[in-house]
């Protein structure tokens, strides 16, 4: 077990470096910061003067090693665009995105997994042509569509919603939170749906296909042979053992969730880190660019070490060095 | 009294606090409504008392001011000479923003704690304008704080100013989230709240928005109350949605053309050997091939001024009699581009920020269309504003779409920054001359604006408007209309330098 | 004779697929006694499994059951709903399948899995069910059962899951199990404790069983009848001895006589030439008829029903008198 | 009556060893040691052109191994094969002589390429060796081919999934004579199949045996089909071969105690209601193989010998016989 | 030709309306696109024909429509219902054009790794595994904002295209990539595979002839998937602002433009491209269901 841990940890870090290749490269190729610092007016030895400042003239290499040497004191430097260390940018940012990808996965796991059970369960039944027909919709539509559409609907038509923001948040430590408020609550609702609904069709139609799939196998059949009830094949046997995939993708679409929030949050003023990403993407803003990515990277990795200690809680076939072989 | 609420969203948030940092509309319209300057802005965008309450040239060099009795900053501190001399001071520090406001003061000296005498190193006609836009801060306080300095946004450097105010002015910083929420409390000591007209607005949320059409949901879903940018398509259903109305006004600033005349060959055409807009008649072909009327009412909705010269009727200068564009002509534009020597047209690319003036990219795609039809066959290269202003400021364009406001009222900035020739010149001259237009009689009207005081510098200004009409160094679009929106029950002054004053501002 | 304990009455399963209808068993009649071990064996495809997934009532769509009876104890079981069929299976009827890995679910402890079937049976409480569960294990040969309970499937070997799946089969103590091919993926050697191993539970615990496989050796030490089928019908049905030393079919003693003999060799095996007709494409007249040696005109016209021929029943002409 | 035969193949203390062990990240820091499976333990035979040798044993005794490294597709982990005198890797690397050997495998479903026609197949062999010229003349081959194996050359046209399992071993057999060899590997070539097809596959096969003059190494674990097919038999035991003897002597007077097991583990027809003997215990691990001789924990002669020593293959009659016991007399 | 009309494929084909519905929507899509110079009545692309007065024409059974636009116009004058045609064509390309790149990448990556094992294999699916780190849009924003930076403007706007395909297909290789992996470990060590190593064929022989086509089957069904998903991710990245030139609009383009007209009453702009946009991917995503359902002979 911790040996499996420490291996996928030490399996991190050239995934690690490799993202931070990459958000160096943008540090050398991406955008011009100097001139969007210097504002309306400017002289050519104020511009050289900044270039060196910023240590954009020191070699390839050297710049490298002392951007990786910052980043692993979490010190990504000060924004270009807000003057602000982006450490702290992203720390106040990240409640609010973290918040919104919970609440779509918790959407899309707590209605996807449902639905993807009835729908392998009973294929043919009315109701699960209507989910997989609505689920077909679902992938079908840009999300940003589906976002503004919700507001026009249930924001300026109706007014039962709020159509941008997070509501009142409550601070705790340095996390804010919108789930304690009434507020900040409603204010979640469209923009968690907008984000959630992809990725609920995904689950939907995955668990669908898995569950068929089990139903299929031997050892369902034999358990229908012993005579079990239909609820402890389905739930007890069948659906666990969709579990395994399920939780793979899911995983992965924990993280495909953060990147769609860059459109979320773009359409419904969402203050998290990825409206403050596509606001530094168009302003060149190339350090909170590179935290972002590290920071995604970051959420991956665990995201995966989770899901490898799921599997490993799930699967027993998984917890090797155990018992005969 | 009961609290009155204003929810304010615009598409930007400012970057800073710091009122001499960031010389930046997004910033000062927030800035404005919490500091005072020595000079401030009348409802028509006049000269009127601030901290000041009289000033007078008692030499050449050498203005007076007379300041306020009994002002207080937002902390407690007395408001003196001593924090006019060092307000100054800070705002010539090498890290200030707002160098051009300040760029002909030698020193600021208390004469006694209410005179404060401003030297300037040549006579200086205009400075009560520029000092309308420096805000006094609070010496003690700053010194207090290690905020002597404006926080260097280049050195990665957060000062207490990042994020902290402390001025004499109508509203003070309650709370704020950068990109978030600021919230601004009425401060009710202001000097200003005695005279007459003013508001009684207690509270202002500022929340920025960049999506225009969740801003405009919010406006319409009744969560915001006022929006200081909407988008111009649409006005037409906010004036009809019920307790919403909109203000119209002009903006003083210009949208123009802005074209590579010194290189001998342009870098984005398919012309080889010679550059066709070193030639007045192509500059001319396309100036007469663009339908500004079209324009006008389809792109801009009506909201823009077409205009022939440089800068609006706001600006110390301008002459009506120069504001004449040359007449849309599509067959006359054919003919000059014949005449100059390209009968097929040729290839251009122009390029256009996407974000920066109001429909930016679709006045471009329209001229583009406009361009092509007259055998100019124009690419359009359209960008967020970042690699735009790296791009042009590299020269390393051809044809480019640019606006420029004249926050000084006054002809000579936008003369010396756009027309001035770029080689030994003085400081400043043509940094925003990317074209490289170069003409010896306009640089010695400039100079002669810039010393010369009454009839004869108003006589410079005229003739270089003249050349400026003659020459087509910068094709003139329009000037861009400002048009705020805001719940019904709100009423404010529009103002042509697009600042909303909410002192001024009324809650029903 | 006692009364059987199962009794399949003309059986006929069908698939309903884009090329028409597939009759995947048709006319299938047998009966198991109490205590007795049918055997049957058939070449592949030719219906044993069918007959067996028929019997326990898991034949799945397109499949159904388009005619014909299943009885246990004189009570018909084929039409019975799911909840009512739930309690015949396991508790009635086991079920032993081919593969013993892909039987257990690998997800569970082969102890979790034998007390859910027990607590679903009978009425004891888990941790009743768990002793019994750990008898259950001692009986089919697990050694240190009450240690290796708590262990997934994926730590046993092959011979003991297969045993696992025999004591999951046989927990609910059932009167009745149909095994099916339950030695085919195993070592000869290993196939021989499991079998031997079933024959002493259903001699000690009195329960009957359908035994399918490809075995002859298997059947031959194993069954009291054999069933033989060829192409969704039983061809021959009758005592062990006399199917294979005296068989009355043609395709009984084609069958026989290609089993390569282990005591001499031979210069040339036996074979029948040909192969089993695909479903959709049964010849008219006895299925067999292409390859059968000693075919004549009413084989190709006449479909023949089982027989009485001699010790055995076949379906054949060769023993139509008169 | 030895007289002097031509030797097809020599295997000598053939080994083959792989390597199980979890990544290494994962054994470093678990810090376990590597672990390596013997498949194949040093396995030593010859086979006379013209001949059969068979080679028994239960699943997993590595049976396939020896196939795979006597055909080329594994290195050998130690020892060496010799294929018509000459070293293996010398022959593979000759398409002349790598022509000269082909195998035949277990599962008629998997050993035909889905996707590809039955005349492609067949033809495969016949284009990489280049030895017909001309579509025609290539299809005129598989034609006679098809023939040769008892189907009809208009099968060609068809894909293997239209076929039935013992048709497939046919197509199978087919591919394999296409580039005229004189050597066949045939790994369970009837495992997957019914009795009355399997007697039509052997049938077959011996009958190209007389006519074409092949040398089989025969692989099964079905010692009724082995002793209808070959001259040998080696009993392989967990990567070793326990025992070696002429076909009938094996049959007759089995002397290794795993050989008399087997042999009394084979389900009888004759044995009608009787119980057989099987072998008792489990099949261990060949990660972690016994010590001394690998039957020594199911072996009933079994004795202190038996677990610290490996037997070596002694000559006992007619037969090679690795076991203390037999050597003392025991058995 | 008449063993496919004969196969199962066609049968289940024929069997289900709705998938017989998708492919005729999609036939008309690809068909329409393609098309779309000679079929529809304007040019969108070309500026000089824009007619600015024309501009937000509302569509013809509206009263002020005008026959000449069927659709309306847009912001620019541009002929809605051709800008659909041609946009369609530019969202198909960039579908297609991705699709195949990340295809023709993936099962080479997933061939090479799974046939040659070892050292290779854990070499790409690391790569694969740290591509996978980054969301698609995530590296199609960095693949443009590099190549923005990197190239000079006018060149960028020439490849503009190919940067968005090469982003969005550079995101999708993994998931071809570890289908493909897995599908060969199963396959190399068929049988059939055995046979053609002990002839001695090539490794890149046996890759292509043998192995390759027997795991093209799932590689079918992620494609035809994924083609819909590079659509919308073409649309989202123009909805970004990041995607093909505005002068060129694609469907997803066309979304946004319109995206600022939904308020002030120009509907027509947003709305027919989104159905359009809609009606391609939800018909490709049927197909892709029901190819899904038929090529898995489990499900049969
Ligand atoms: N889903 C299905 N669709 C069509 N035909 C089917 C289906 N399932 C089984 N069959 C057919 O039913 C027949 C009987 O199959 P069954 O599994 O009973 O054969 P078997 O005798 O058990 O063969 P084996 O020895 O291979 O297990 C076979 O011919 C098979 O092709
Ligand atoms: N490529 C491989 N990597 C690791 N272990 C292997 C490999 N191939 C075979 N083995 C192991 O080597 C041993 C011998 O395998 P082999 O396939 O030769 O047995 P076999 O006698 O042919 O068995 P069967 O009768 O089941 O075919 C087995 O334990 C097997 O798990
Ligand atoms: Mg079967
Ligand atoms: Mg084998």
């Amino acid at each position: 077990m911790f040996a499996f841990v420490i291996s996928r940890l030490l399996q991190a870090i050239p995934v690690m470096l490799a993202v931070s290749f990459i958000s160096f490269a943008m540090f050398t190729y991406v955008g011009d910061p100097v001139a969007i610092m210097l504002g309306q007016d400017f002289t050519e030895a104020q511009r050289a003067a900044l270039v060196a400042e910023l240590g954009l003239d020191q070699p390839f290499f050297v710049q490298f090693l002392k951007f990786i040497g910052n980043a692993v004191q979490g010190e990504f430097g000060l924004s270009y665009r807000l003057s602000r260390p982006v450490a702290e940018l992203i720390a106040e940012r990240a409640p609010a995105t973290l918040e919104l990808a919970l609440c779509a996965a918790v959407i899309a796991m707590a209605v996807g997994v449902p639905m993807g059970v009835y729908t392998g369960l009973y294929r043919h039944s009315i109701l699960s042509r209507f989910f997989l027909t609505f689920s077909l919709i679902g992938v079908s539509l840009p999300t940003f569509l589906i976002g503004i559409l919700l507001i026009l609907i249930f924001a300026v038509a109706l007014g039962w919603l709020p159509s941008f923001g997070r509501g009142d948040v409550v601070r705790l430590g340095w996390w804010t939170t919108g789930f304690l408020t009434v507020s900040g609550l409603k204010a979640l609702i469209l923009p968690a749906i907008t984000l959630g609904v992809f990725q609920l069709t995904l689950i939907m139609r995955l668990v669908r296909a898995e569950m068929m799939e089990v139903l299929r196998t031997d050892y369902i059949k034999f358990a229908r042979a012993r005579g079990l009830s239909n609820r402890a094949i389905n739930f007890g046997h069948a659906l666990k053992n969709t579990l395994v995939p399920v939780i793979t993708i899911a995983g992965l679409q924990l993280g495909a969730i953060i990147a769609f929030a860059i459109v979320t949050e773009t359409v419904f003023q969402w203050p998290g880190m990825g409206l403050l990403f596509i606001q530094s993407v168009g302003a060149a803003d190339v350090p909170v660019m590179a935290a972002y990515l590290m920071l995604i990277a970051l959420v991956f990795v665990t995201i995966n070490l989770i899901v490898d200690l799921l599997y490993y809680a799930v699967d027993p076939r998984l917890r090797i060095g155990k018992g005969a072989h | 009294a009961e609290a009155r609420t204003v929810r304010w969203s615009a598409s930007g948030d400012p970057n800073t606090m710091d009122p001499h940092s960031q010389n930046v509309g997004t910033v000062t319209m927030v800035l404005q409504q919490i500091y005072d300057p020595l000079i401030q802005r009348s409802r028509t965008l006049g000269l009127a008392p601030g901290l000041a309450v009289s000033w007078e040239q008692v030499e050449p060099t050498r203005w007076r001011f007379r300041l306020r009795e009994g002002v207080r900053f937002h902390e407690g501190q007395t408001f003196t000479a001593e924090d006019v001399v060092f307000s100054i001071d800070r705002a010539k520090q090498p890290t200030s923003n707002f160098g051009i406001y300040v760029d002909t003061i030698e020193s600021a000296v208390a004469v006694d704690p209410m005179t404060v005498d401003v030297i300037t190193r040549v006579p200086d006609p205009i400075l009560p304008n520029k000092i309308a836009s420096v805000f006094m801060m609070s010496r003690s306080w700053s010194e207090a704080n290690g905020a002597t300095r404006p926080q260097n946004t280049r050195q990665r450097e957060e000062i207490h100013t990042t994020r902290n105010t402390n001025g004499t002015g109508a509203f003070r910083l309650a709370n704020r989230e950068p990109d978030v929420r600021t919230v601004l409390a009425r401060h009710a000591d202001w000097w200003g709240w005695r005279e007459e007209g003013t508001g009684n607005v207690t509270e202002i949320v500022f929340r920025p928005i960049s999506s225009d059409a969740t801003r405009i949901a919010a406006l319409l879903s009744g969560e915001v109350d006022f929006v200081l940018d909407p988008p111009l398509q649409d006005l037409q259903r906010l004036r009809s949605a019920q307790g919403v109305s909109v203000l119209e006004g002009p903006e003083v600033r210009t949208i123009f053309l802005g074209m590579d005349q010194f290189r001998p060959e342009l870098l984005y055409s398919d012309v080889r050997g010679r550059n066709p807009l070193s030639d007045l008649r192509v500059r001319r072909a396309l100036y007469q091939a663009i339908d500004i009327q079209a324009i006008q009412r389809v792109t801009m909705r009506g909201q823009s001024m077409p205009t022939g010269t440089l800068f609006p009727e706001q600006v110390n200068g301008y002459a009506r009699e120069e504001d004449v564009r040359l007449p849309f002509d599509a067959a006359r534009a054919r003919a000059l581009l014949a005449e100059a020597g390209y009968p097929n047209g040729f290839e251009i690319t122009l390029d256009c920020p996407n974000n920066r003036y109001i429909n930016d990219e679709q006045i471009c795609q329209a001229i583009a269309g406009m361009w092509s039809r007259v055998g100019v066959r124009t690419r359009l290269n359209a960008m967020p504003l970042g690699p735009f202003f790296a791009k042009i400021q590299r020269e390393d364009t051809s044809i480019y779409l640019f606006g420029w406001g004249v926050p000084t009222l006054d002809a000579l900035y936008s003369f010396q920054s756009l027309l001035a020739s770029r080689a030994g010149g003085q400081q400043g001259d043509g940094i925003w001359n990317y074209g490289g237009y170069s003409n010896a009689r306009m640089d010695a009207l400039i100079s002669r604006m810039r010393t010369e005081t009454g009839d004869a510098r108003q006589a410079a200004i005229r003739e270089a408007l003249n050349i400026f009409r003659e020459d087509v160094p910068l094709i003139p679009l329009h000037h861009q209309m400002i048009p705020w929106a805001m719940r019904s029950n709100i009423s404010i002054p529009h103002m042509a330098n697009n600042q909303p004053y909410f002192r001024w501002a009324v809650v029903n | 004779m006692t009364a059987p304990l199962l009794e399949v009455r003309n059986l006929r399963v069908e698939f309903h697929t884009r090329r028409g209808t597939l009759t995947a068993l048709n006319d299938v009649s047998l009966t198991i006694a109490p205590g007795e071990v049918l055997g049957m064996v058939g070449e592949s495809g030719a219906g044993k499994s069918m007959t067996g997934a028929a019997i326990i009532g898991l034949i799945e769509p397109p499949g159904r059951i388009a005619a014909g009876q299943v009885l246990l104890d004189g009570r018909r079981i084929d039409n019975l709903r799911y909840d009512q069929m739930r309690q015949v299976r396991g508790r009635q009827i086991g079920a032993i399948f081919q593969d013993p890995l892909t039987t257990l679910n690998p997800l569970y402890t082969v102890g979790r899995q034998l007390v859910e079937t027990i607590t679903t049976h009978l009425p004891l409480n888990p941790a009743q069910a768990r002793k019994r569960a750990i008898e259950w294990l001692e009986m089919v040969g697990i050694p240190a059962a009450a240690q290796r309970i708590d262990s997934y499937p994926h730590e046993f070997s092959g011979g003991m899951r297969q045993r696992v799946v025999i004591a999951l089969a046989l927990c609910a103590e059932p009167r009745l199990i149909v095994a099916d091919e339950p030695t085919t993926a195993l070592d000869v050697s290993i196939q021989a404790q499991v079998i031997a191993l079933l024959k002493r539970l259903a001699r000690e615990k009195g329960t009957a069983m359908l035994l399918v496989t490809h075995d002859m050796g298997v059947i031959a030490e194993t069954a009291d009848r054999v069933a033989v089928m060829y192409a969704g019908r039983i061809a021959e049905i009758g005592p062990v001895r006399d199917i294979v030393k005296a068989p009355n079919h043609p395709y009984t003693a084609g069958l026989m006589a290609s089993i390569p003999p282990l005591d001499r060799r031979v210069d040339k095996l036996a074979a029948i030439e040909g192969s089993m007709p695909r479903l959709s494409a049964i010849p008219p007249g006895c299925a067999y008829n292409p390859r059968c040696p000693r075919v004549f005109d009413r084989c190709v016209r006449e479909r023949p029903d089982l027989l009485d021929a001699g010790t055995t029943r076949a379906a054949c002409w060769l023993h139509a008198h008169g | 009556m030895p007289m002097v035969e031509k030797v097809m193949l020599e295997a000598n203390d053939l080994a083959r060893y792989f390597d199980v062990s979890r990544p290494a990240l994962q054994r470093l820091i678990a810090r376990e040691p590597r672990r390596t499976l013997r498949a194949v333990d040093g396995v030593s035979f010859t086979i006379p052109k013209g001949q059969t040798l068979s080679l028994v044993g239960e699943s997993g005794c590595g049976k396939s191994t020896v196939a795979r490294l006597v055909v080329g597709l594994y290195p050998p982990s130690d020892g060496t094969v010799a294929f018509d005198n000459q070293p293996l890797s010398v022959a593979r690397a000759d398409p002349a002589q790598r022509q000269r050997m082909q195998m035949i495998f277990q599962d008629p479903y998997a050993s035909l390429n889905p996707r590809w026609r039955v005349r492609d197949i067949i033809a495969e062999p016949i284009r990489a060796f280049k030895l017909v010229d001309g579509k025609d003349a290539i299809l005129a081959r598989v034609g006679q081919l098809l023939t040769q194996v008892g189907l009809a050359p208009a099968d060609g046209e068809k894909f293997p999934h239209e076929f039935s399992g013992g048709q497939r071993q046919r197509i199978s057999i087919a591919r394999a004579l296409s580039s005229n060899p004189e050597f066949l590997v045939c790994d369970e070539p009837t495992s997957a199949l019914d009795v009355s097809v399997q007697a039509q596959i052997l049938n077959l096969m011996k009958e190209l045996q007389r006519s074409l003059g092949l040398t089989y190494l025969f692989i099964s674990h079905n010692l009724a089909v082995v002793r209808q097919v070959s001259d040998r038999v080696g009993v392989m035991y967990l990567g070793r071969i326990v025992e070696q003897a002429p076909a009938e002597t094996l049959f007759t007077t089995p002397r290794h105690p795993y050989t008399r097991a087997l042999m009394e583990a084979i389900p009888d027809l004759d044995m009608t209601g009787r119980t057989r003997i099987p072998v008792g215990g489990e099949v261990p691990s060949p990660i972690s193989p016994p010590s001394g001789c690998a039957f020594h924990p199911r072996c009933p002669l079994a004795n202190d010998r038996c677990k610290a020593e490996r037997p070596l293959a002694q000559p006992a009659g007619e037969s090679l016989v690795a076991c203390h016991a037999v050597e003392e007399g025991r058995g | 030709m008449r063993a496919f009309f004969d196969s199962d494929l066609w049968w289940s084909f024929t069997r289900s309306r709705i998938t017989v519905a998708s492919a005729i929507v999609a036939f008309i899509c690809i068909g329409g696109a393609f098309m779309a110079p000679l079929l529809a009545p304007h040019d969108p692309f070309d500026l000089a024909s824009l007619q600015l007065m024309d501009a937000f024409t509302p569509p013809i059974w509206t009263a002020e429509g005008n026959p000449t636009y069927p659709l309306g116009t847009d912001d620019q004058g541009r002929d809605v219902l051709s800008a659909i045609m041609y946009g369609a064509r530019v969202s198909l390309f960039v579908g297609f054009a991705a699709t195949i790149f990340a295809t023709c990448v993936g099962v080479l990556v997933g061939l090479l790794a799974g046939y040659l094992g070892g050292t290779a294999d854990a070499l790409l699916m690391r790569i694969a595994d740290i591509q996978l780190t980054f969301p698609s849009i995530l590296v199609a924003l960095l693949v443009d904002g590099i190549v923005r930076a990197a190239l000079p403007r006018e060149v960028h706007d020439q490849i503009a295209l190919f940067v968005v395909v090469f982003a969005i297909g550079i995101s999708e290789w993994p998931k071809f990539a570890r289908t493909v992996r897995g599908s060969t470990l199963v396959e190399r060590n068929k049988e059939y595979v055995l046979a053609a190593r002990v002839i001695g064929l090539s490794k890149a022989k046996i890759m292509l002839q043998h192995v390759l086509p027997n795991v093209l089957g799932p590689v079918l069904v992620i494609g035809t998937l994924n083609l819909a998903l590079a659509i919308l991710a073409e649309a989202t990245l123009s909805f970004l602002g990041v995607g093909v030139p505005p002068t060129q609009p694609s469907l997803g383009t066309l979304i946004r433009i319109g995206n600022d007209f939904l308020f002030s009453g120009e509907w027509w702009i947003t709305i027919f491209p989104g159905v359009a946009l809609i009606v391609m991917v939800l018909s490709v995503n049927l197909l892709g269901d029901w190819l899904r359902d038929a090529l898995n002979p489990k499900l049969r």
